[in-house]
């Protein structure tokens, strides 16, 4: 029914008009085959978008994928479309984003224990930019809402999936002080990342 | 004045503060001196004070926590007492590890791609599911029950306030004659099923009344059951029609 | 300063984060080059896209622009995106076509005096679905719409022909104020559809 030709230009349509990451097993659905047949269309077609001077790229971002311009290209791009700079985030975003990020799905009070202050503001924020977002709630006393990083947060980080995330600093910072060989430690499992 | 040379650092929270103090005075986390830090905290509190920064709660709480470890601290223990250091312990060290990984993170950051919009198609709104054809019957009986309840005004309504349409009394008085002549009787409020207009509806209630005061119809039984009777003409009295009833007697 | 291969990067990045039409002049001004040296740009992606296969396509219009799906796959990326609105139809929805369906053609005033509520929402959609459709208007003030059923209902309900539909079972509620005796007359009908 699908010429491997199709079904790489399916996938292709689907993810193109999509805009936002569209999940792989929904267009496998769609498309009436396997998850790993689109799996293998879209390496297909990383192969052919993913070249240093090629103007879009296709990211795979946990189970979806989703086409985004090619970061060499940022200026011209910001310029022609009137884009304005990203302002960066504060620390207490990246702080609120890294304990949410290693320990999803978490409740905003158990940020707030880590940090030792009020989020509310921020975690707000970093659900307007998409960074963050809601997974239900946890089924205690007041059934405190869980947050979760979203396929926005690996796109930005760059991450494909989020067990790419950076190795916890849990574990080597625990060790730090006591045998203080968790730099040597740390790179090596940086390198597999780098 | 030495104090005062001191540049103030923006912290994040207490934890942030605390931990800023332990690289300062490379205290060993795992074993803290806390006289020694409660004393360097509140001058830190002084500091933001002296500089009329705002002092968020949780650093006043921290204040508190540090001053009850201290009092515990200086409690005899016994041996299997928990050490009250070890849950600051735990909570720095906790909150350092947030840092570090925030610091590895934001080294990952990076906002220069753009994505684009979803494309505009066209939905595809034809309905394509198969039903029984008899949920239409039973969506039709539904459908008569609820048209009992009150509609919200029509705009109709409102017209009568720009071109008053008057119905006049004498045409319902007709009308209500009319329908009860083929009947003989019929339920009240079936008089006004098709009046939609307040003007109409009043003409008919106006008809009606007429009529019973006139003896040519009887009003039977209460409240929404109520029905209305065309009663035999010789049990009218000539005398005591009004005009108009008189003029469609004539016919 | 651009090598040609990053030319048609960049123009290819700027026209796919457009979204809409990009006017070649304003790409040429970003780019810094001349409007020719785009419309060659554009020309060469054109030949790169706009294969039978293809999931993405390259349209010029006019002076400007623009990626679009490839036309031949709008049916899955219809279905992906969620563009097919096929939710099971209302209660409401249910009732109105139901009182068309037996009286039709119907205004939709007809229909709200049934029904006792404001319809113009749901014989809107009911319109859009393919359910209803407009029968010319009635010769009365105001002119109203009148609506009737389609061909496409007839198949939705798995009716050959509008005669087909079941006896009403409402002609006992029309009466129902006049005889008295609907409460009787309703159950020994509504047993045929019970």
């Amino acid at each position: 029914m699908n010429t491997e030709e199709q079904l790489i230009g399916k996938a292709e349509a689907i993810l193109f008009a999509g805009g936002e990451p569209v999940a792989l097993d929904r267009i496998a659905q769609v498309l009436g085959v396997r998850v790993y047949a689109v799996e293998t269309a879209v390496a297909r077609l990383q192969e052919k978008y993913n070249t240093p001077e090629s103007g879009v790229h296709l990211l795979l971002l946990g189970d979806s994928a989703q086409f985004c311009t090619n970061p060499a290209y940022i200026e011209p791009v910001r310029a022609a479309l009137d884009l304005k700079r990203n302002t960066p985030l504060s620390q207490a975003a990246m702080e609120v984003l890294a304990v949410v990020a290693y320990n999803q799905p978490v409740t905003k009070a158990f940020v707030e224990q880590v940090r030792g202050v009020d989020c509310s503001g921020v975690v707000g924020s970093l659900v307007q930019k998409g960074l963050l977002e809601e997974r239900g709630r946890l089924e205690l006393p007041g059934r405190p809402l869980l947050y979760g990083t979203t396929e926005n947060f690996l796109r930005c980080f760059q991450l494909s999936s989020i067990d790419q995330l950076p190795p916890p600093p849990g574990e080597s910072g625990q060790e730090e002080e006591e045998d203080g060989e968790e730099e040597e430690g740390d790179q090596t499992k940086l390198s597999l990342y780098g | 004045m030495d104090k005062l040379q001191y540049k103030l650092e923006v912290f994040e929270g207490p934890l942030d503060m605390l931990l800023a103090l332990v690289a300062k005075n490379k205290i060993d986390i795992y074993d803290i001196p806390i006289a020694e830090l409660l004393e360097q905290y509140m001058e830190q509190i002084q500091l933001m004070r002296e500089a009329d920064l705002d002092i968020a709660s949780e650093f006043l709480e921290m204040a508190a926590r540090l001053v009850y470890i201290k009092t515990l601290s200086l409690l005899p223990r016994q041996e299997e007492d928990e050490d009250p250091r070890l849950e600051l312990t735990g909570l720095l060290l906790e909150y350092q590890q947030c840092k570090q990984a925030a610091e590895a993170l934001r080294e990952r950051a990076a906002f220069d791609t753009v994505t684009r919009p979803a494309e505009e198609l066209p939905a595809d709104y034809i309905y394509k599911r198969i039903h029984d054809p008899r949920e239409l019957g039973q969506a039709l009986r539904a459908a008569w029950g609820k048209g009992k309840s009150l509609l919200p005004p029509k705009p109709e309504s409102f017209s009568a306030l720009v071109s008053a349409r008057i119905v006049s009394v004498a045409s319902q008085t007709v009308y209500v004659l009319r329908r009860l002549w083929k009947q003989g009787t019929m339920a009240y409020q079936a008089l006004f099923r098709e009046k939609t207009d307040r003007s109409a509806r009043i003409a008919v209630f106006l008809a009606v009344l007429e009529l019973v005061k006139s003896r040519r119809i009887r009003v039977e039984g209460e409240g929404g059951g109520c029905r209305v009777r065309l009663l035999p003409r010789d049990k009218t009295r000539e005398e005591d029609a009004p005009k108009s009833i008189q003029a469609e007697d004539g016919i």
